[in-house]
């Protein structure tokens, strides 16, 4: 519920091929920067408050380091569509 | 006299350390009667955070504030939360910016983080500025003794700022409590 | 390796998410990015949530059962293991996770811990290893570094920390691992292995304490602690290359020790079988004698 | 296990005898004098029962795998003594407030400390109360005989699945040990009280609800009914809570539901009090001592009755209230230096003597010193 | 630390203040809210006096550390709260029986079991009083302000020192927490009182002997002394005994020293007592709010007394005795479930009314609502 | 070697032998050779009487410090490390010797064992391994071996038994050794050793309990359990060059482990003298400013 | 008809044991009430071991032997420890080798330990003697119970030797009775 | 005083060579036996009710062992005199 809520406050990536495949629930987000730090790729910077978006999301390689480094839950990433994995 | 103040803001904001310095003020700077309680509440670290002080020229029995003669209010949950304690005279100080629904058209609202980040660079003295507002608005403590109050706790180096911070609210606290007097008086009339 | 499961699923599946969350714990804690590996983990595992016991201690770690729709079970500080031992015993099946903070598992439940390693129980034990009591405040907790700082050792700490693992290992455990919340992936795949592990297994976690031990120890914030996590970590396989005096300050990661032994619960359970075998044979002959009540005249001794 | 049976028994032995009757089947203890036997009889009964038998590093695993295993559905014994009692607090505490079966057996010998651990005492009473931190309720029995040791073994055990509480067996030395001869009812013929388990939908179900009883159903780990169980205050759905309403209405349950059981839980044994001008009040073992000596002044015409406590706490006022306004004196007999000799005082406000005989030198009271204090008194 | 100075201190802190005032050098503990600034302090405090700090690896550690280091001839000290207090209940018997100077800070949040970490109770008053198994003598006082905090602190040491008997300080969280302006006493001026160390030749000392004041000199360990320790009961020479005189000789003992000392041990603090027509007994935070209750009252010319417990345990019962007669009747406040009120209907025997008034949300009993409830007994 | 001070002059000199003999031991009790071994090795350090303290919990091995004529402190069961803790920094002269029975020492006591090893404070540590609870009566201990018979484990111990040599080396005791009572010169040379140690030391003796161990285990009475000692014993150099296989079963003796750390009394002394020159130094400054309280904001969580 | 027995001895003697089966003879055998205790002594492990019967036929309750009907006393300790403790007409039983120094002549010293030692070869069974001497004696027991109550705990492969043990005890237990019998009429000539 | 007690009850040797070194303390024997068992010279047997005592004291090595060994104290051996020494 929070959690959907969250989402909804988030900004939804679809999933497709070169979108923005990153889903952020502010609500949970603790601004700690841990994300944005260890991006391997730099996709990630601190917006007001703190609170991180994609910056560049067409660079984003969807290794998920981020969302699983986030003490929060307050990531998500989406995988590339069946068609495209691999 | 006895004054019940309560300090309410979140995590982060230090109104804790305001709330102890005021109470060094007033109960060793000034020689009267202070207590200063805190309470722990549900919340997670960063959440609210509440801190009452108590100044009386008499020993003071319970120790926490019950019908409050001011209330600092940093953030708008704190507010809300805390206004219906305050006694019909007492005085309520909010932070403009944080707070922007006022309960009352008395309450003195001063932008006290824009404040010290404008005169001073960064957010971090609003809590000292905060107790320059009380100060200036109320004169529950005397500018002396918080002055002195504020830089026997501060770090060193810090000192300068932590003063500035401090009249920067006082005077803010000052011309609040002015133009609410005066308004008072135009709804006299 | 196959993608993980991103957390949109996560939340949706193990969290108590209406209710409980954003989580008590502090930004940058590292008790949440355990709790993420956890719960992948256990999906990996395919287990349903009804045949999951997790349990904890008290500490700001020993606050993750609250968050997650399991059997969730909060007990008293340092007796987790002996409250998930009885569980264990009683329901088999229930396949069992501690989760504990340093100063819960080591700390007053020490004794708990090194006998829950020799009883080989099928547990396994999650220890957050951030070198701190955090839920108090930041006392020096028995993995705290010589000479790293705390409210109750203000000029650094004097003892010697324990090596978890290695004290793990030692008390008999069978299967202990350890990495740090910087290497998550790891950190999945190692939680997954202990969990398939039959026996007691113990995983440490390096995770931060911003709010307590970073910024005394000028670690920095929750990224320069992740990122010393990152700097100081060396694998259990390069470590095997290199010198005491080059180790010094470094972080062994990887699985420690792993070796097969008699799991206790399969044990007892033979045992049931072979009481009763014997009961049954005993059954078919005349009654034994009873025991000799002449053992409490040598027992009898005062001070017990 | 089937008809009854008759044996010589130790009330240690009874104890075990007892749980197995009612359908113990899980004991997690730590050795102590003079409380071992129950621990021994468990170790060679259980498993051929199929039962859990584990010796734990402490007495406080012992308890904490004993909590563990009444979650997950269990019923479940642990037997110790002073020390090993002392010891117990902590989770006892967290037993109340989780509200845990469990039942506890403390064989009394003489304290504090390492004191005479081979010497009976009932020195214990008082900390069965009040041992662990916070205000909690408990249930605290005490037995006589060997037969009441398993009488009252099978009644804790009923009463903690019931009532979700702890239950404390108090035995003294002199009852754990002795021997006697004691006729034990068939299998069937033995009172079988289960825990409530939920019956609605999981969904609905939520642990600490108010219920008719006071006492919510319980769901064991594993069948279904996931939640959550903590030492923290908790709100009827077994989250942590800081709310005053949640708080409130969540402690006083775990009262009023003992309160509400108060009749079925308040065990005594009057023996001649109908007519009698004075009253010895006993338990335990000094109970039997306070028997005979009341047959022995009965027989030279004094008027002396007898009120043996088998329920301790919640102390069973009822009882007493039925003579102390009436008796001129009441003597109360224990192996202490006078605890439920201040309950007595407490509920007779004034209203007759209170006298106390007392003996802590680790022998039991013997008839004739009681027969001579009341002899002072009627 | 020469001067009288003038602080803004918590309670916790006015204890450690007061410990070093009173020459404590010796600590050892285990962290728990709401008792950690006492531990914080000494670890700050005491090495540059050349004192012992040392977290030990619970609080059982701690106070067997603490005790062992009495022995050795330290003035100890060890704070927790409720559950840390549970844990140490067994070594707290051991401390009565072997006589051995400590004191136990308990700063009390509300329980059972983890209950609520941070919020005030009162709920470990019978708990102090009954916690470990055996008969135990006792020694308990309760500050209802931070400089009484510093007074008790001292007077703590002072009595463990003297009667050679655990002396536990309960402070509700209230007063653990609470910063107020204090004026701590210059360092001449704090009261203190040392063991009393043997002076006879080694052969000749007997370490538990009779003295006059039932309390024997007590030697430190490597100070030539030579003797044994022991939990068992023991003999005058400290060695196990089972001679029923030599049991009698040395338990009596244990409480008669205390029994002798009842006048300077029990500390009462009366208001208005001397023409109430009802009164009020109240300890601890409780006590300020019960104060300023009884003012308004007065001031509305309510004949309201108040009776501010310093000791509860002895429980002071002479300071009661001088007006339960008296009074219509008493109202017993505190933040439990009526633990006090319990002492209080005792001693009363049906002479007045008593009344309780309780709190048990983690709120501190507030000065409107004893004034309300006064208000139905005058 | 010396010849070692006969019995005659130890009884003299060290026992408490006019009332307290003879001891309570059952015949062919271990307990009484450890006794004798520890007091030649105490004489052999020279140290007066008075400069010793000897502590013990409780179980029959416990009763040792009854018996002899130093500072002696018959403690609670599994607390004698704590309680030896507290004397030696109150009193750092005093030479402290904690004798301890395996259940005493590893069964309840076991997280104050880890623990005084892990803090290596200037302490010996006597366990008397006799493999079972002798006092209470033949109940399994800790270091029961896997299928030995006890009253408690009727069909033969399920748990792994701890090695406690190892295990205190694992927590960090930085002189350990074991021998058995059959080995009585190799005791007290390596008693001598463990007390001439600066830090935590560790000295494990395999010692009969004909009573409850012996008998129900056919290992026979006094003199068969000393000869199984005999049988089992492997010097550590020889253990070097034997398989696991051929070590199974066998009882490894001599010095497992012995390091120099820093001992934790001298450490503290040190911070001592830290402390107070950093407290003259501020005294020459002014007043540094308060701690922040804010910190209990920060601590505000609920559970501790 | 009520019995207090009390048999006391040195740890070895197996007393204890000996106690349980008289217990178990009288209460299960002959269905009569029957308790049984012993008391922990400060002796060390082999040392003093006493324990005691109640039997009779009302119900119970002081558990313990107050004034003796009958005491055994399998040494001299033994012995002049409890004698006092003896009714004016209770018997003294003894093992006439073990208690050399009789406290008074009405005592029955019977040879027990070399009895059995003579009779099976081996000291261990003299407990069980004893225990025929007992009822031999004085009829606390009868020897049908005392036979089936030892038969159902000694182990098995010794129940012949237990048996005539027992059996050599009565006899002697019997003859030393009548003896005593005689003598008493003796003097009251 | 119980050892010196003790020792007058003991065959007590005079420390000659050649002359029984061992004094035995019988009150706190326990017949246990050991001494016997595992004297390396078989100097030891068991008397009545199994009380050790020097069946062929020449044989005696004097290597202490059976003093050492004994559970209770209840050996002494004496030593060659200073003279006779190595
Ligand atoms: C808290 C507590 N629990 C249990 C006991 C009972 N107890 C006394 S000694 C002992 C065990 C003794 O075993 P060990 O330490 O191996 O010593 P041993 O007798 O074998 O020398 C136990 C369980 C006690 N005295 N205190
Ligand atoms: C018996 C008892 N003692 C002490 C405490 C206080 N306490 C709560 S959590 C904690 C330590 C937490 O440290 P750790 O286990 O490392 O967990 P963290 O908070 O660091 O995750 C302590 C000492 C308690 N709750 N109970
Ligand atoms: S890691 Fe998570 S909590 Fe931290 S800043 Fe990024 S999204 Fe927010
Ligand atoms: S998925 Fe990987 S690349 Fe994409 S934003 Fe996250 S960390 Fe960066
Ligand atoms: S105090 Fe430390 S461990 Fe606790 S929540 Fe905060 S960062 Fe995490
Ligand atoms: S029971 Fe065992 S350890 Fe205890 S004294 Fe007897 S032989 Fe020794
Ligand atoms: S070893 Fe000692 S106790 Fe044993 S038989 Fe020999 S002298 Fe006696
Ligand atoms: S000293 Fe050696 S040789 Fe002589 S009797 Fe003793 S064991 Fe035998
Ligand atoms: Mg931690
Ligand atoms: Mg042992």
């Amino acid at each position: 519920m929070a959690a959907r809520a969250a989402g909804k406050g988030g900004k939804k990536a679809p999933g497709q091929p070169g979108e923005n495949p990153l889903t952020f629930y502010p609500a949970w987000c603790k601004k700690c920067g841990i994300c944005i730090a260890f991006c391997p790729k730099s996709v990630l910077e601190a917006g007001p408050g703190g609170q991180p978006f994609g910056a560049r999301p067409e660079a984003c390689i969807r290794c998920h380091l981020c969302e699983l480094r986030c003490p929060d839950f307050a990531i998500s990433v989406a995988d590339a569509p069946k068609e495209e994995a691999r | 006299m006895k004054s019940e103040i309560r300090l309410a803001g979140s995590g982060g904001q230090g109104v804790i350390t305001a709330a102890v310095i005021l109470a060094e003020a007033a109960g060793l700077h000034e020689g009267r009667y202070a207590t200063q309680t805190q309470s722990y509440g549900p919340e997670a670290r960063g959440g609210a955070s509440k801190a009452e002080v108590v100044i009386s020229d008499q020993p003071i029995h319970y120790p926490k504030a019950q019908k409050l003669d001011v209330l600092l209010a940093m953030t708008q949950e704190a507010c809300d939360r805390y206004f219906h304690d305050l006694k019909m005279e007492g005085t309520l100080i909010v932070d403009a910016d944080l707070v922007p629904n006022l309960p009352t058209s008395a309450a003195l609202a001063v932008p006290i983080t824009r404040l010290v980040k404008e005169g001073l660079g960064r957010e971090l003295f609003a809590n000292i500025a905060a107790l320059g507002v009380v100060a200036g608005a109320t004169g529950v403590v005397g500018m002396e003794a918080l002055t002195a109050a504020v830089l026997a706790r501060v770090p060193p180096g810090t000192e300068a700022a932590n003063k500035k911070a401090l009249e920067l609210g006082f005077t803010a606290g000052q011309s609040a409590q002015a133009d609410h007097a005066t308004e008072a008086e135009l709804a006299d009339e | 390796m196959a993608a993980p499961v991103p957390n949109r699923e996560i939340i949706h599946q193990y969290l108590r998410h209406a209710k409980k969350f954003p989580h008590i714990w502090c930004p940058g804690c590292g008790n949440g990015v355990v709790l993420g590996c956890l719960l992948r983990a256990i999906h990996q595992m395919g287990w349903t949530k009804d045949e999951v016991m997790m349990a904890s201690g008290i500490g700001c770690s020993s606050r993750a059962p609250v968050y997650v729709d399991f059997n969730t079970l909060h007990t008293a500080h340092g007796r987790a293991l002996t409250f998930a031992t009885g569980v264990k015993l009683a329901k088999p099946k229930l396949n069992t996770v501690v989760v504990m903070g340093d100063g819960d598992a080591l700390g007053i439940g020490g004794n708990h811990f090194i006998h829950a390693c020799r009883r080989n129980i099928d547990i396994t034990a999650v220890v957050v290893n951030n070198f701190i009591y955090g839920m108090t405040g930041g006392q020096q907790s028995p993995t705290t570094p010589q000479g790293a700082r705390a409210t109750t050792a203000l000029w650094g700490a004097l003892e010697q920390p324990f090596d978890i693992a290695q004290l793990a290992a030692a008390a008999g455990a069978t299967f202990v691992a350890r990495t740090t919340t910087y290497h998550v992936r790891e950190l999945e795949g190692l939680l997954v292995k202990a969990f398939a592990h039959q026996g007691f297994s113990v995983v440490e976690v390096i995770a931060a304490c911003p709010t307590c031990y970073g910024r005394r120890n000028k670690l920095g914030d929750a990224v320069g602690m992740m990122r010393w996590q990152k700097d100081v970590a060396v694998s259990v396989e390069k470590a095997q290359g290199m010198t005491a005096e080059e180790l010094g300050g470094k972080i062994v990661t990887g699985v420690i020790a792993s070796r097969e032994a008699p799991e206790y619960v399969t044990e007892y359970a033979k045992l049931c079988a072979r009481a009763r075998e014997l009961e049954q044979a005993a059954a078919r002959q005349p009654a034994p004698p009873k025991p000799s009540p002449e053992r409490t005249d040598m027992a009898a001794n005062e001070p017990r | 296990m089937s008809g009854p049976r008759e044996l010589l028994l130790q009330g240690n032995e009874a104890v075990v005898e007892a749980a197995l009757a009612v359908g113990c089947n899980f004991y997690a203890g730590y050795p102590i004098t003079p409380s071992t036997e129950v621990a021994e009889g468990m170790a060679a009964k259980l498993p051929a029962l199929g039962g859990t038998f584990i010796q734990m590093e402490d007495e406080i695993a012992s308890l904490g795998a004993c909590l563990g295993a009444s979650l997950a559905g269990a019923k479940v014994l642990t037997a110790t003594s002073g020390p090993g009692f002392s010891l117990k607090q902590e989770l006892i505490g967290y037993a109340c407030i989780a509200e845990i079966p469990v039942v506890i057996v403390n064989v009394m010998r003489a304290g504090p400390s390492t004191g005479l651990p081979t010497s009976p005492a009932q020195g214990d009473v008082m900390q069965a109360r009040w041992g662990t931190h916070g205000d909690h309720p408990i249930i605290v029995l005490t037995a006589a005989s060997v037969r009441e040791a398993f009488d009252l073994t099978v009644k804790a055990f009923n009463l903690a699945e019931k009532y979700r509480n702890p239950v404390i067996l108090l035995l003294d030395e002199v009852v754990g040990h002795m021997r006697e001869k004691v006729r034990l009812p068939a299998a069937e013929a033995v009172e079988r009280i289960e825990r409530i388990r939920p019956s609605m939908p999981p969904e609905w179900f939520a642990p600490y609800e108010e219920t008719n009883t006071g006492v919510p159903p319980m769901a064991a780990f594993g069948d279904g009914y996931r939640h959550h169980v903590t030492g923290l205050t908790h709100d009827r759905m077994g989250f942590p809570t800081q709310k005053k309403t949640e708080i409130l209405e969540g402690t006083d349950r775990l009262f009023k539901k003992i309160t509400r059981g108060f009749r079925e839980i308040c065990l005594t044994e009057g023996h001649g009090l109908e007519d009698a001008d004075a009253a010895i009040i006993a338990y335990g073992s000094v109970a039997r001592s306070a028997r005979e000596a009341m047959e022995v002044l009965r027989s030279q015409g004094k008027k002396v009755g007898l009120l043996k406590l088998q329920t301790l706490w919640p102390f069973p006022r009822a009882a007493l209230e039925k003579f102390v306004g009436r008796v001129k004196s009441v003597l109360v007999c224990e192996m202490n230096r006078g605890q439920i000799y201040r309950e007595v005082l407490r509920v007779a406000r004034g209203r007759c003597e209170v006298r106390k005989l007392n003996r802590v030198d680790g022998e039991l009271i013997t008839p004739g010193e009681i027969a001579k204090a009341m002899r002072e008194l009627v």
